[in-house]
């Protein structure tokens, strides 16, 4: 093979060094590791251990205290937060008041809108057709965390940081994210999930991190 | 690099300062005492009675210097906390955050000593004039700032939160003086005029001079006292903050 | 793919504040009763005679609607804060300060609006001189807005505390001085037949200034906030 | 002497005028004093738990 070798490009995200201290008592880190495209990474690690503050810091929510996040190759701040992440937490940033349509209205207005699908393809495709117009606050538990998983299929974010994404879902419910996951992963996506290790991504063959409240082993 | 920039650089360091600062803190403290002994001889005892207030004319030596230091005070905290919020320095953060207990205790010191002058000059306890008025929306802004800053679980952020409040505080209160001006004002001109003659004679204006530098020292003094044990408080997961909790058992 | 325009993320976030106060449009009558309610203790402890009362009342109309105010402030970012909506509003690739000064605007419109609607109402209950409403309702239109902007601010500052009511008065009534003062001072003029113009040209003149400085420091402060 | 403390008959207001002013500023003085001490006693308490769990894990 004697074509030129391309330069690597820059994973899509990338972590350098990266701990956060509150009331300098270390929450995480330091931790470095890198995200390709088309990789889902599982992020094991106790309660306590810093997997939330790990994913808002990732997501530009909190500034870390030392080291840098890249995002395809450029660091991250608060100025320039891109387009390219989407972030799921505990609390899921949905209206009770609201039907899931509504809400999902709302996502793309404020973050944009994949192309090739539709707020009603996105409820269909996790299992809520049928429930468009319902208040929200009528929804189970599992239901609505099955509407802030649609809204992640319609931003057009290529970073998925997930946090608990497996909490409060029956086994069907299990069997939904990780095949979101996987077709995230094959258009070119990443994730990175938190899992206390109650549950675990079946699909493929995951990287795992352990976080471990002052030191991290990829 | 400059060596004076290397050397703000190394004060920013907590073990630094606060080994710096105990250095100064009894130097301070002797500046500041001396000065007030002086001041308060000077006012109290030199200085002739007024011809229009007669002997009530004193409290101004423990008004006016508090008045002056609660405005010098806020500029220094919200100084400090533009510093902490831009350039994310610990040390300023501690600094504007110790400054702000002590400018709250010369407000009070000023409204109060105000109120008591203004009971035999103007017959009331307290009247609406535009520079008590504002002086007391200035207390309100310490409180504030201090009330934010206990309220914040995390010290840093309580720091930063706090500042940023200093900061637009300094930015209403020229609009808050200028409003109560514009309202009602009866107050008395200013005595003592930074440029130009003084309408004041030199045996009564000294020892002000003195007590303004004075309260200047004690500021400075029980800042860097606060900051100190502020910063050990911060820091007390580091090496130095453990050596001299060991060394102060050890004595 | 489509990233959606600053425009339209504005668009989406005051129809979708605007339909949840639709929905919960039995609160939005809270602040005016409560306004009503202050405004008809004052009688009781002053006594019913009119002169006296038309002499107090633009003043007590603004103290009331301030405090009307002051007491909705808290749920401006209250719901946002608890569902998590507000972390996805400042991830949101769009420029914070112009997200918050939709909120903001909803705020106004949904609580300060129906207090002015009912302001003339108010002042005819303390016996308000004619000729002093149209001042009072020119410098209540300047200054709701100018209350509204620079509540925001404090309670970005004081969002994610969960006792935070007595602190938010403490960090907001200082600030509140001047705007009370000129919107008083403007009333108190007209009912002495004084020219009204000044008072009213520096709350224009605050106003101006706090439609684009309020919504940038009331980003900065949600950001120290929620870090 | 009596004419130094009556000060011309407003020496209530100027003697409670001057001691408001000494009793506030010293106990801003006192204060990081009284803090001082219980920092450093929490930092010896937490010096000592960590030495008590050194001496338990070897």
């Amino acid at each position: 093979m004697n074509s030129p070798i391309p330069l690597e490009a820059p994973p899509l995200l990338e972590a350098r060094g990266l701990a956060y201290l509150r009331n300098d008592e270390p929450i995480f880190g330091p931790l470095s590791f890198r995200l390709g495209a088309g990789e889902v990474v599982l992020m094991e690690g106790d309660n306590g251990s810093g997997k939330t503050t790990l994913l808002k810091v990732l997501s530009g929510l909190l500034q870390a205290s030392t080291g840098t996040v890249l995002l395809n190759g450029e660091p991250l701040t608060l100025a320039r937060l891109s387009h390219q992440v989407a972030l799921l937490g505990h609390l899921l940033g949905i209206k009770g008041e609201l039907s899931p349509l509504q809400n999902l209205r709302f996502a793309i207005g404020l973050g944009g809108l994949r192309s090739g699908i539709t707020p009603h393809q996105a409820l269909k495709s996790v299992g809520l057709e049928g429930y468009e117009d319902v208040a929200l606050r009528q929804l189970s538990a599992g239901q609505k965390k099955r509407v802030a998983l649609a809204r992640l299929l319609l931003v057009p974010a290529a970073l998925w940081l997930l946090d608990e994404p497996y909490a409060n879902l029956d086994r069907e419910g299990i069997t939904l994210v990780n095949r979101l996951l996987e077709l995230h992963a094959m258009r070119g996506g990443a994730a990175l999930i938190t899992s206390h290790g109650a549950y675990a991504y079946t699909s493929g063959t995951p990287r795992r991190l352990q976080l471990r409240g002052q030191e991290a082993a990829a | 690099m400059n060596p004076l920039v290397l050397w703000f650089h190394k004060l920013g360091s907590p073990p630094y300062f606060y080994r710096f600062a105990g250095r100064l803190l009894p130097w301070f403290w002797g500046a500041a005492l001396a000065g007030l002994a002086i001041g308060l001889y000077g006012g109290l005892v030199l200085a002739p009675a007024d011809y229009q207030q007669s002997d009530a004319f004193r409290i101004i030596y423990v008004h006016v210097p508090s008045a002056w230091m609660s405005l010098f005070i806020y500029a220094f905290m919200a100084v400090n906390g533009f510093i902490a919020l831009v350039w994310r320095i610990k040390l300023s953060e501690t600094l504007a955050m110790a400054a702000a207990p002590i400018g709250a205790a010369f407000t009070f010191i000023c409204l109060a000593t105000g109120s008591i002058w203004g009971k035999p000059m103007w017959g009331t306890w307290w009247t609406w004039d535009a520079r008590l008025t504002s002086e007391l929306v200035l207390l309100f802004l310490y409180l504030g700032v201090l009330g934010l800053h206990q309220a914040i679980e995390d010290r840093r952020q309580a720091a930063r939160a706090a500042a940023f409040l200093a900061l637009i505080g300094i930015v209403n209160l020229p609009i808050v003086h200028f409003s109560v001006n514009w309202w009602n004002t009866l107050h008395q001109g200013d005595t003592v005029k930074l440029f130009g003659p003084s309408l004041i004679d030199s045996r009564m204006l000294w020892p002000l001079l003195v007590m303004a530098v004075a309260t200047k020292f004690l500021f400075a003094a029980s800042l860097l006292s606060r900051a100190r044990v502020d910063l050990l408080e911060l820091e007390s997961g580091k090496d130095w903050a453990r050596q001299i909790a060991l060394a102060e058992e050890r004595a | 793919m489509s990233y959606g325009s600053t425009t339209s993320a504005c668009r989406a976030l005051l129809q979708r504040d605007l339909s949840l106060v639709w929905r919960q449009r039995g609160d939005a009558l809270n602040p005016v009763l409560f306004a009503v309610m202050v405004v008809a203790l004052f009688p009781f402890a002053l006594g019913p005679e009119p002169t006296m009362l038309a002499r107090i009342a633009a003043g007590t109309v603004l103290v009331a609607l301030l405090l009307a105010g002051l007491l909705s402030l808290d749920a401006l970012f209250r719901s946002d804060l608890e569902d998590g909506s507000l972390e996805q509003l400042v991830l949101s690739p769009h420029p914070l300060a112009l997200l918050l000064a939709c909120k903001i605007a909803v705020h106004w419109l949904t609580t300060a609006l129906p207090l002015l609607l009912v302001a003339p109402l108010l002042g005819e209950l303390l016996y308000l001189p004619q000729p002093v409403l149209p001042v009072l309702m020119v410098a209540l239109v300047l200054s709701t807005p100018l209350l509204s902007l620079i509540g925001a601010v404090c309670v970005a500052l004081t969002v994610g505390m969960r006792r935070s009511g007595m602190l938010l008065a403490l960090l907001v009534l200082p600030l509140y001085v001047p705007v009370l003062i000129f919107a008083a001072g403007a009333c108190n003029a007209a009912q002495q037949g004084l020219p009204v113009l000044a008072p009213l040209l520096w709350l224009g003149a605050g106003l101006a200034l706090a439609l684009v400085l309020a919504p940038l420091a009331c980003a900065a402060a949600l950001r120290i906030s929620l870090s | 002497m009596s004419e130094f403390v009556s000060m011309g008959g407003y020496g209530g207001y100027v003697w409670s005028a001057i001691a408001i002013f000494l009793v506030t500023l010293a106990l801003e003085a006192a204060a990081p004093l009284l803090k001082r001490r219980r920092v450093l006693r929490e930092l010896r308490g937490r010096l000592r738990r960590a030495r008590k769990s050194n001496e338990e894990n070897t």
